[in-house]
């Protein structure tokens, strides 16, 4: 394996509007290594690697390029030079093509002409490698995040990229998806790239990396090789103190007081072309996790049963059936829903923490229809505290968090509701150990107090920790039911794919 | 506290145009006249208040002045016919509504594009006056004209002006100080997500649009009693100069940004310019110009500002 | 907004949706000719035909402005100035050609649209904001250059108006005249330079996501400025058109509120408003159809005050229409 | 009579600019960019330079029914003593003008008059003879299609006063034995808008494929008329022409025409020196702000320069008389 670092950060600084989030911090990226980037939420890691792919221009330090130094302008010179970044939240053009997606910027060209057969025929080998569900000719719009990611990836390689830096490449993916990715890494890695993955799965990173930043506070902490440290020391080092709980995939689960009747029950769900015949019971005190590879349409039934989108079937509340046509009716009848799409559809980044986390409760804590706004400030002050955001002031914009610390944003807004069910697609998607942590005990406490809790989730050792019973889907029909006792990450992986005529 | 620093920038430019026309020309500085002569601007206000709603909402509104005219010939109509004011004027602002409400129906249920929408209904609104009314106009009765020349009880405060301050101040009260006002901010920053959090939003942007109307049939019975008379032809293009006062007040076109308090003071700048110019004789062609290089100076102005105030220079 | 998998499927087959338009024009021609049969003449077909070139080349212009999530009311005014001012320096240099003068106006509006691209692109100025600006501005200056002084036809050369007056090919008394053929000219360009060369499809990308057009290396402000600088120069060459076709251009009314229809013509032609999606073909059909409403109604001699309330509704139906009732309703769902 | 004969004999006298503060006349045509308030403002600049008065004109962008309102309060404020003003509207302007006359402001429309409201003006000076125009449109275009043919009537907007006054006497004249076998077929509006005139008139030509004749009496709709002629080439010796040939006439400044004359498009049209009615108003002014005359119906009013006028029903002057345009003179105006 050769050593010459194909991009290196010395001392690199960043500051948003005042604040240094990024406070000199090196790093090297070596040809033929993989280098991976960890640290808590907000700790600064999407920050550097967009630096080092020329999105963010530092405030200090440099950023050296096979060994000098560059000034990076912007994306596109950074791409260049053959420094691709796959972006924490997926960047697609919804009215575009696959193949355009994919080329977009740098479409082969005819003489001075854009050639599209060609375009299109080198899309779906390289579709076709990345095992994608997708076409070159699909519009990109409506694809899902996993979908729109795989896009992204496709989009570097055709670059021919020599620094790949992924940014929570595999917080959507599956585990059979996370292993065709991670081949394509390996044939990078032995081609000579080099590349950065931030991730929050230990797991993973373990299993893929040479080499581990970790990151805190916007301050690199330490780096070590993975042969030579285990992950308790790499989780210390992220968040500074020891974790009492274990992580939960060791953890049994409370057992349940079943209610007899189910506090919330659906019968035959189906939404044409996307699911059919889904039926499940979620017990008040209970969490229900609903697993499945991505695209097997849990976030649609979820949805669905929220009243974004028209679909047929009975819903039941308490044993009575209950009309919903819209997020509003849902909510009445005491439903919370946390998107799986945090930007697009559970924030308003450009307004302020307070009244984003009070959105769904600015009406009934406004009696008279009008505003409230200290009893406002004061729970949102609250609850933002209850989950340990990292937060500057409440009157702070959205869309200066990061990540996780958004994501708690979101949920906080939904405990202010205080529902009795509670559906989360993906709820710790690109959130970091400590606050992983945090909302697990976060959902177990709501389901001790009594709520009902679907939990949709990509991660396997999420499901099993978390699920007192695990739902399985695959391609929109409910394949599988198992109980705690009875779900192996085996059993759920096999029905997932279909390797077994489904159990349920 | 960011809205302050927002408003900050047409607080300047309205002393600035006041102690220009006061240099231009030697009749500015009368404040008695200056008071007659922004009653001039009432409509645009009125029109201005339900426009910074609706755009702040991330709509637009381009049948406002239509609305208007179509509200001033049918109340005209109908006084004519005999009814009384206090009849009339109720049944004006109603039909104001509703109009909006056609608007607002269109874009939230049927998903269509405000811009277009209100292009078509702008045209249909006016042609129905036209239609209504043919060429010729109809007389207000005395009982109801002449609007401009009262005064608000012991103050030299055109009764106009004070009515546009009062509107002015309820429209703010709705937008900064209820549900519905957050509401509206939330659907024009991010529908979706509004939706998600259990906003109605479809109801929200019918509201905008309904308030639209409203004033803009309001709107039109000031204007109607102001001239004396009603016509199909009455404020057209008066919603360009009500989308200028409402974006040199700083709201955002792509919705989510704005405030009551901008809007008035932008219009009051663009009353103080136009006053002024026009004593001192400044022609058509250059007023045109004049207010043109204001409105994008002022928005430069605004982004520069936010850029180095670490605010959003996005647009 | 990540739009779901139906908008996806109805976006695969985007090119139904031009038909809706067309079925449009043919209804318009069938209930006018049914009851003026005079309607189907060739007369009003040539009236059509010159109806509606300076909608097209504007229209190619605010087609991929409204692509890019922009939109530029300041193209009557431009029209308007460029007019004037190829107006005068006809008048001033009465052996001008005409390849001279419509060079003049191309430049002309180039330099219009890309003081509105620099201000949009460099100085970020909201599009509408912009445009609102310039269009006032511009119209003012058309005033100021011209002395307010109207260009009358013995002002300009013969060979300019000829180019409306006649053309290359006649076929049973419907004549298609030169400034028809430059506008297709100009579509065809159009439709090319879009589907083939990258700026094109950058112009696309940018609208269909401008944060990730930023992020994945798309020169952005570049072309934002592009798109309104294209738009311009098409404004200012129809400029030229118009003095052509009317023989005399007047400081006031010149390009006057042409914006309205050129955007109508735009939208009516499937042009997705909220950007990303646009077709050439879709606003030769908008033309065609805004074109020949305004013909029938003179023909049909619909009583004068009835015209405006007509073409309301008539802009309305093809919307609805556009849209599609089925579209519609499953909104209707959505939309609570 | 007497008393305002000496009047006009003062005037003859020639000592218009009373000593003192200078008069102060402000003209408001319609709007900006039009050519022919250009000639009309002519006509107010030579004869205010005559008596010494202080002149200004200033006026709206856009022809707007209100858009004059704002103007007409400045120049309360600015303390004229003359408002000359070509009204956007018939009624709009009546409470802002009561405001003017009760400064002490003398109002006079000039050229386009407020029909049924004139108790709002101190008088007004109008292009010519309503009862004359439309008559001599109708001579005119009898005399080029030998008093015979299908004829159509291209107006500007369905609520112009002028056009509507002009339009009801061509009806009338017709009337008249003479012109019996003229038809009016058709009357059609083309807003004073290019597109629309020229739309309009196309549509004409295919509805009445056999039409005589065009009177336009507004200068965009003859000028965007002779535009659409000419392409469809059905003038006298066109190359489509049918049978006679379609006469177009109506009313316009020569400049706009003199191309169409002078290829045969147009053989003839007429306008009223809009220079007078300008120059007219001027004196008026004067008259009734310093002399304090008082305007009544059939009573003599006289310059030097055009002699004598009489006040007519209305307290109305004419600037008139009609003048027609051919190839033989057209080339000699240039307005
Ligand atoms: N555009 C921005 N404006 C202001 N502050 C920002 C911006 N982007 C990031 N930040 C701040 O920088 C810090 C680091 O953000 P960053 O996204 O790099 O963290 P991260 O390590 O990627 O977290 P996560 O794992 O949740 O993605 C956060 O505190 C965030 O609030
Ligand atoms: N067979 C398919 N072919 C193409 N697209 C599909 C298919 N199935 C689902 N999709 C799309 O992929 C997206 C993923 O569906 P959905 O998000 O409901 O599944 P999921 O299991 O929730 O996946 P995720 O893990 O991303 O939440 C949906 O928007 C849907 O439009
Ligand atoms: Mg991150
Ligand atoms: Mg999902």
């Amino acid at each position: 394996m050769q050593t010459n670092p194909l991009v290196t950060g010395r001392a690199l600084r960043m500051a948003f509007g005042g604040v240094e989030v990024v406070k000199g911090v090196d790093v090297e990226l070596l040809a033929g290594e993989v280098h991976a980037i960890v640290g808590e939420n907000g700790a600064g890691k999407s920050t550097v690697a967009k630096i080092l792919a020329g999105v963010h221009r530092p405030t200090g330090g440099l950023v050296e390029v096979g060994g000098q130094e560059t000034l990076l302008e912007g994306p596109r010179q950074a791409l260049a030079l053959g420094i691709a970044l796959i972006h924490q939240e997926p960047l697609t053009f919804p009215d575009l093509t696959v193949a355009e997606n994919i080329f977009v910027g740098h479409q082969p060209l005819k003489g001075r002409l854009v050639d599209w057969r060609k375009m299109e025929s080198r899309a779906d080998e390289l579709l076709s490698t990345l095992g994608a569900r997708f076409r070159s000719r699909d519009l990109a719009g409506g694809l899902s995040v996993a979908d729109q990611q795989m896009i992204e990836l496709a989009s570097a390689l055709t670059h021919n990229v020599k620094v790949l830096l992924m940014d929570e490449t595999t917080a959507a993916l599956t585990p059979k998806e996370v292993a065709e990715l991670f081949e394509i890494v390996g044939r990078l890695r032995a081609d000579g790239c080099a590349i950065a993955f931030v991730s929050h799965r230990l797991g993973e990173v373990f299993e893929i990396s040479d080499c581990i930043t970790v990151m805190r506070d916007g301050e690199k902490v330490g780096e070590r090789r993975p042969a030579e440290t285990e992950v308790g020391e790499i989780v210390r080092m992220m968040i500074g103190r020891e974790i009492t709980v274990p992580p939960s995939s060791e953890r049994a689960p409370d057992s349940v007081t079943r209610t007899e009747s189910p506090t919330f029950a659906v019968k035959s769900l189906a939404s044409k072309g996307r699911f059919e015949e889904v039926s499940f019971e979620v017990h008040s005190g209970e969490v229900v996790a609903l697993a499945g590879l991505v695209g097997a349409g849990r976030t649609e039934v979820c949805e669905s049963i929220f009243g974004v989108r028209p679909m047929t079937g009975v819903v039941e509340l308490d044993g009575k059936t209950v009309q919903i046509r819209s997020p509003r009716e849902a909510i009445a009848l005491g439903l919370a829903m946390v998107p799986e799409d945090r930007q697009h559809d559970g924030l308003l980044l450009p307004m302020s923490l307070a009244h984003n986390a009070t959105l769904a409760t600015v009406q009934s804590t406004a009696r008279t229809g009008w505003l409230a706004d200290k009893q406002e400030r004061s729970s949102a002050k609250d609850y933002l505290e209850r989950l340990h955001t990292a937060y500057r002031s409440l009157d702070q914009k959205a869309k200066e968090l990061s990540g996780g610390n958004q994501q708690k944003i979101v949920l906080a807004k939904w405990l202010m509701a205080a529902p009795k069910v509670l559906i989360l697609d993906e709820p710790t998607r690109g959130v970091d150990v400590g606050a992983k942590e945090e909302v697990h005990r976060l959902v177990r406490d709501l389901a001790a107090q009594g709520m009902a809790i679907l939990m949709v989730s990509s991660d396997l050792s999420e499901v099993l920790a978390m699920g007192h019973r695990v739902l399985v889907m695959r391609e929109g029909r409910l394949v599988a039911e198992m109980s705690q006792a009875e779900a192996t990450a085996e059993k759920v992986m096999l029905a997932a794919t279909g390797q077994v005529s489904s159990a349920a | 506290m960011i809205l302050q620093r927002r408003e900050a920038i047409p607080t300047i430019l309205v002393v600035v145009a006041f102690i220009g026309g006061a240099i231009a020309s030697p009749y500015f500085l009368d404040f008695r006249y200056l008071l007659d002569a922004s009653s001039l601007y009432v409509e645009t206000g009125l029109l201005a208040l339900g426009m910074t709603l609706v755009i702040i909402c991330g709509q637009i509104d381009l049948s406002v002045s239509s609305t208007l005219a179509l509200v001033a010939c049918i109340v005209a109509k109908l006084l004519a016919a005999g009814w009384s004011a206090g009849l009339a004027t109720p049944f004006g602002l109603a039909l104001g509504a509703l109009l909006g409400l056609v608007n607002g129906l269109l874009v939230s249920k049927l998903r269509l594009p405000s811009f277009v929408v209100t292009l078509a209904t702008m045209a249909a609104y006016r042609g129905l006056a036209q239609v209504m009314m043919g060429a010729q106009s109809v007389r207000i009765p005395a009982s109801m004209s002449g609007i401009d020349s009262a005064r608000l009880p012991g103050t030299p405060i055109p009764l106009p002006l004070s009515i546009l301050i009062l509107a002015a101040a309820l429209t703010g009260l709705l937008l900064h100080r209820t549900v519905m006002g957050r509401w509206i901010y939330a659907v024009g920053t991010n529908e979706r997500a509004a939706l998600f959090s259990g906003v109605p939003t479809s109801r929200v942007t019918t509201t905008v649009f309904v308030v639209s109307g409203l004033l803009a049939g309001f709107a039109g019975l000031v204007l109607a009693s102001r001239l004396g008379v009603a016509r199909f032809d009455h404020a057209r293009g008066m919603e360009v100069d009500a989308i200028t006062a409402v974006v040199l007040g700083g709201a955002s076109i792509y919705g989510g940004r704005g405030s009551v308090l901008g809007t008035m003071l932008a219009l009051l700048l663009v009353a103080f310019l136009r006053i002024g110019m026009g004593l001192a004789n400044v022609t058509a062609e250059f007023q045109l110009a004049a207010v043109g290089a204001l409105l994008v100076i002022s928005v430069i102005v605004t982004n520069v500002v936010e850029r180095y105030s670490g605010g959003r220079g996005d647009p | 907004m990540r739009p779901d998998p139906a908008t996806a499927k109805a976006g695969r087959v985007w090119a139904l949706r031009e038909f809706g338009t067309l079925a449009l024009v043919v209804v318009v021609f069938i209930a006018a000719g049914s009851r003026e049969p005079r309607f189907l003449q060739a007369s009003s077909l040539n009236s059509i035909l010159l109806w509606i070139p300076l909608l097209i080349v504007i229209g190619m212009g605010q087609m991929l402005v409204i692509v890019t999530r922009g939109i530029d009311v300041s193209v009557g005014s431009m029209v308007g100035l460029s007019g004037i001012l190829v107006g005068m320096l006809f008048r001033t240099h009465p052996g001008l050609g005409v390849l001279p003068g419509c060079l003049a106006g191309v430049g002309v509006g180039l330099l219009l649209g890309s003081l509105n691209g620099l201000l949009i692109a460099v100085a970020r100025i909201p599009p509408i904001i912009a445009t609102l600006g310039t269009l006032s501005a511009f119209r003012g200056l058309t005033f100021i250059v011209s002395g307010s002084k109207q260009i009358n036809s013995n002002d300009l050369p013969d060979a300019l108006t000829r180019l409306s007056l006649d053309g290359p090919v006649h076929v049973a008394g419907v004549t298609l005249s030169w400034i028809l053929f430059l506008a297709l000219l100009v579509a065809a360009a159009t439709a090319f330079a879009i589907r083939r060369t990258r700026s094109g499809r950058d112009v696309f990308a940018l609208g269909s996501n401008p944060d990730a057009a930023r992020l994945r290396g798309i020169p952005v402000t570049r072309t934002t400025y592009l798109v309104y600088a294209f738009t311009g120069a098409l404004s200012g060459l129809a400029g030229v058109m118009y003095a052509s076709r009317f023989g005399f251009v007047n400081p006031a009314t010149a390009g006057q509120g042409m914006e309205l229809s050129v955007i109508a013509a735009v939208v009516i032609g499937s042009t997705k408003v909220t950007g990303g999606s646009g077709s050439v073909l879709g606003v030769l059909l908008g033309c065609l159809l805004l074109g020949t409403i305004n013909v029938a109604l003179a023909v049909l001699g619909i009583d004068a005050t009835w015209q405006l309330l007509i073409y309301g509704l008539v802009i309305l139906l093809a919307l609805l229409v556009d849209k599609g009732v089925q579209g519609a309703m499953t909104r209707w769902q959505g939309a609570r | 009579l007497a008393g305002c004969n000496r009047g006009g004999d003062r005037v003859a006298e020639g000592e218009g600019g009373s000593a003192g503060k200078k008069l102060r006349i402000v003209y408001i045509p319609k709007n900006t960019g039009n050519p022919y308030f250009e000639e009309v403002t002519k006509g107010f600049r030579d004869a205010a330079n005559e008596i010494h008065a202080d002149f200004t004109t200033t006026a709206p962008a856009t022809a707007e029914a209100t858009s004059q309102i704002p103007i007409i309060k400045e120049q309360i404020q600015r303390g004229v003593d003359v408002i000359a003003i070509s009204a956007n509207s018939p009624d709009a302007l009546n409470p802002v003008l009561d405001e003017a006359r009760a400064k002490g402001i003398v109002v006079i429309t000039v050229d386009a008059d407020l029909v049924g409201n004139e108790s709002h003006r101190d008088a007004a000076v109008l292009p010519a003879d309503f009862g004359e125009i439309g008559p001599s449109q109708v001579e005119l275009l009898g005399k080029l299609t030998g008093y015979e043919g299908d004829f159509a009537i291209l107006s500007a907007t369905t609520d112009a006063p002028n056009q509507n006054a002009w339009i009801a006497k061509m009806k009338e004249a017709r009337k008249d034995p003479k012109y019996s076998k003229m038809h009016l077929v058709d009357l059609v509006y083309g807003d004073d808008a290019p597109q629309k005139s020229t739309t309009v008139c196309e549509a004409l030509l295919t509805k009445h494929p056999g039409l005589r004749g065009i009177i336009s009496p507004t200068s965009v709709g003859l000028a965007a008329s002779a535009q659409v002629v000419e392409r469809a080439g059905v003038y006298p010796g066109g190359d489509h022409v049918v049978g006679k040939g379609l006469q177009l006439t109506g009313l316009s400044t020569p400049n706009q025409l003199k191309k169409f004359v002078n290829n045969g498009v147009v053989t003839a049209f007429q306008l009223w020196a809009p220079y007078n009615e300008g120059y007219l108003a001027v004196y008026l002014g004067q008259r009734i702000h310093e002399d304090g005359l008082k305007p009544a119906v059939g009573f003599f009013f006289e310059t030097a320069k055009l002699g004598k006028r009489k006040f007519s029903n209305k307290l109305e002057l004419i600037g008139g008389p009609l003048q027609t345009f051919d190839k033989s003179n057209v080339e000699k105006f240039s307005f």
